[in-house]
């Protein structure tokens, strides 16, 4: 039983811990893309830490298989969802931030995205 | 003499071994001929089958059937519930969505190796978590530290995938792994946003892509699988 | 338990309360979006959080699927439309 | 009018997930008396099925499955459900929706006539909700438009 709880209570401090580098992600970082990269990745591992920390709190039954239904939709849906809506920034000509020093883009991706 | 006698008995051994060769060679020959021989008849059976039009009433009932028995299958993982009233309901809902929606879920599908598939993907998993949670470190030590010290590119590279799922494998495990992002992929081009120049040349090594590729069974993999093939109908002509 | 489990679904709250600063002021369409899909995940998380104190886990989790389901779609729907429009 | 997506992933995922929404539908929609949602919710989530799809694979694919004229038979059949289990109920005698009279036709006990009645209901309002949330989405995006419509607009 001690050992059930102290697995359930790690993984949801591992969860929160990345939930919270994600949000603190999508605040801080500078642009579009590279905060498409904090929640994108950190939304998914942290909820998969989640679903799994309920999944061992309810034992075994039909409930945690509907969890890990949830979990292998989330791992389909949410990269997919990520890549749909960086390909509409990148379609529409967003540029990406870059540091001052790198070259933006080479000439062939600039025409490929079209120039706002 | 005696040396001789070796001589000539050990040339004796290396003819009879040359021979030897040659018919395992001829043989192996004969048998990738014969076997390449039957597909070609069988392509052209379902050719004349696909022209009268048998072929594809054929496989559109087995594709409303497999996709029957697929979404039952997840009608009891949610319903729970098992008896007579409620499986006949879902029986009959699902046989409504698989007259449907039958050749959505079938779309693309090689036929004949779908277990070894199935047993390389779940191998694939916890090699991807492990990389997952590799990119989660990856990107709360940056945003944790004072100045981030990022510096994002695109990355372009060409890709020897084919199907379809194997390039939402690769994709969706680009954009779950360290610090990239697959932004588009345009005939087989994949545009990705990587967030440092370290991340950038290990997508460029191309090693998930070659995890990839040995799932799905594609590009030079099929080779080594038609050699293997080739030589289990040798052994089995043999016998 | 139940006590951390609350303290647990306080500290998610706060967590939306901050990505609703990036889907209130983010400087383009884009940003709310992303701001507004990651809201969504920890909503579901929030959502079977509420199921496991109520102690009707077998319910809310149905709900929580439909919020992640309609999350996905919803993000997808928006991502085709602003390429279909050519504007951010 | 959408055309077919030239994006391989959102098309893949789409094609694998699109069978399951629909039949996750169809579960909130027949279990709507043990658990949370009902016929509303069902029919919205079988209209984002069929908005996954036209999205992804174009409105060619999805009128194959759900023409406008079929969207219009269907949410007709679905009011007329809600409606006829409704006055079935007022000529057998009792209240509008009162199922437990349809225990007399059904030859069953009332509890179960009102479970089945109020199955019958939440498959009509489904297919209801479900046909005109089409309709609503085919009007969208099969409209004419130009960039400048959206600037004007804007």
């Amino acid at each position: 039983m001690i050992v059930k709880d102290v697995l359930v209570i790690l993984f949801m401090l591992g969860g929160f811990f990345l939930f919270f580098t994600a949000t603190l992600g999508l605040l801080r970082l500078p642009d579009f893309f590279t905060r498409l990269h904090a929640t994108g990745k950190g939304d998914t591992l942290a909820a998969l830490w989640f679903l799994v920390a309920l999944a061992v709190y309810h034992g075994f039954s039909l409930t945690s298989a509907k969890i890990v239904f949830i979990a292998v939709f989330l791992f389909l849906a949410q990269p997919t969802a990520t890549h749909a809506i960086s390909r509409a920034a990148f379609r529409c000509g967003v540029r990406p931030w870059t540091l001052e020093r790198a070259v933006l883009l080479d000439e062939d991706t600039v025409e490929q995205g079209g120039e706002k | 003499m005696e040396v001789t006698l070796l001589l000539e008995s050990t040339d004796n051994a290396f003819r009879v071994m040359e021979r030897a060769r040659e018919h395992a060679v001829g043989l192996l020959d004969t048998a990738v001929q014969f076997t390449a021989e039957q597909t070609r008849f069988r392509q052209e059976k379902r050719g004349q089958l696909l022209f009268t039009g048998t072929q594809k009433r054929k496989t559109q009932f087995q594709n409303i059937v497999g996709t029957t028995i697929i979404l039952l299958a997840f009608w009891m993982l949610l319903s729970g519930k098992f008896d007579a009233f409620h499986l006949t309901l879902g029986v009959i809902c699902c046989a409504l969505t698989a007259y449907l929606f039958h050749d959505l879920l079938f779309a693309n599908v090689r036929v004949g190796d779908m277990r070894v598939i199935a047993a390389r993907f779940i191998a694939y998993i916890p090699w991807l978590i492990e990389q997952i949670i590799l990119a989660n470190i990856h990107v709360a030590s940056l945003v944790l530290r004072r100045k981030m010290p990022i510096d994002p590119q695109i990355v372009k590279f060409k890709t020897k995938l084919e199907t379809d799922i194997s390039c939402v494998t690769l994709a969706n495990s680009i954009t779950l792994t360290p610090g990239t992002i697959t932004m588009d992929i345009k005939d087989g081009v994949f545009y990705v946003h990587a967030l440092s120049q370290k991340v950038a040349n290990e997508l460029n090594a191309g090693d998930m892509e070659d995890r990839v590729a040995h799932i799905f069974m594609e590009a030079d993999h099929l080779y080594v699988e038609d050699v293997l093939d080739a030589a289990r109908i040798y052994q089995t002509l043999r016998t | 338990m139940t006590q951390f489990f609350v303290i647990i679904g306080v500290g998610m709250c706060v967590l939306v309360l901050l990505c609703l600063y990036r889907a209130t002021f983010g400087p383009t369409i884009l940003n709310r979006a992303a701001g507004i899909s990651a809201i969504g995940t920890k909503t579901l998380i929030i959502l079977l959080l509420m199921g496991v104190i109520y102690d009707r886990i077998d319910m809310f989790i149905d709900i929580s699927m439909v919020y992640a389901l309609l999350n996905f779609i919803g993000t997808v729907v928006l991502a085709k439309y602003l390429e279909r429009s050519g504007e951010v | 009018m959408i055309q077919e997506s030239d994006d391989v992933i959102v098309k893949a995922v789409a094609r694998l997930l699109v069978p399951f929404i629909v039949v996750y539908a169809l579960y909130v929609v027949m279990h709507g008396h043990y658990s949370p949602g009902g016929g509303f919710q069902g029919g919205v989530i079988l209209a984002a099925s069929f908005v996954l799809l036209g999205v992804s694979h174009g409105l060619e694919k999805t009128r194959r499955r759900m023409s406008e004229k079929a969207a219009r038979v269907v949410s007709s059949i679905g009011v007329l459900l809600y409606g006829g289990i409704g006055a079935l109920c007022l000529i057998l005698g009792g209240n509008y929706l009162d199922y437990a009279k349809l225990g007399k036709i059904l030859r069953v006990t009332p509890a179960e006539a009102r479970s089945l009645g109020i199955l019958g209901v939440e498959i009509g309002v489904a297919l209801a909700v479900m046909a005109v949330m089409c309709t609503v989405f085919f009007a969208i995006f099969t409209a004419e438009e130009s960039p400048e419509d959206y600037r004007s607009v804007e």
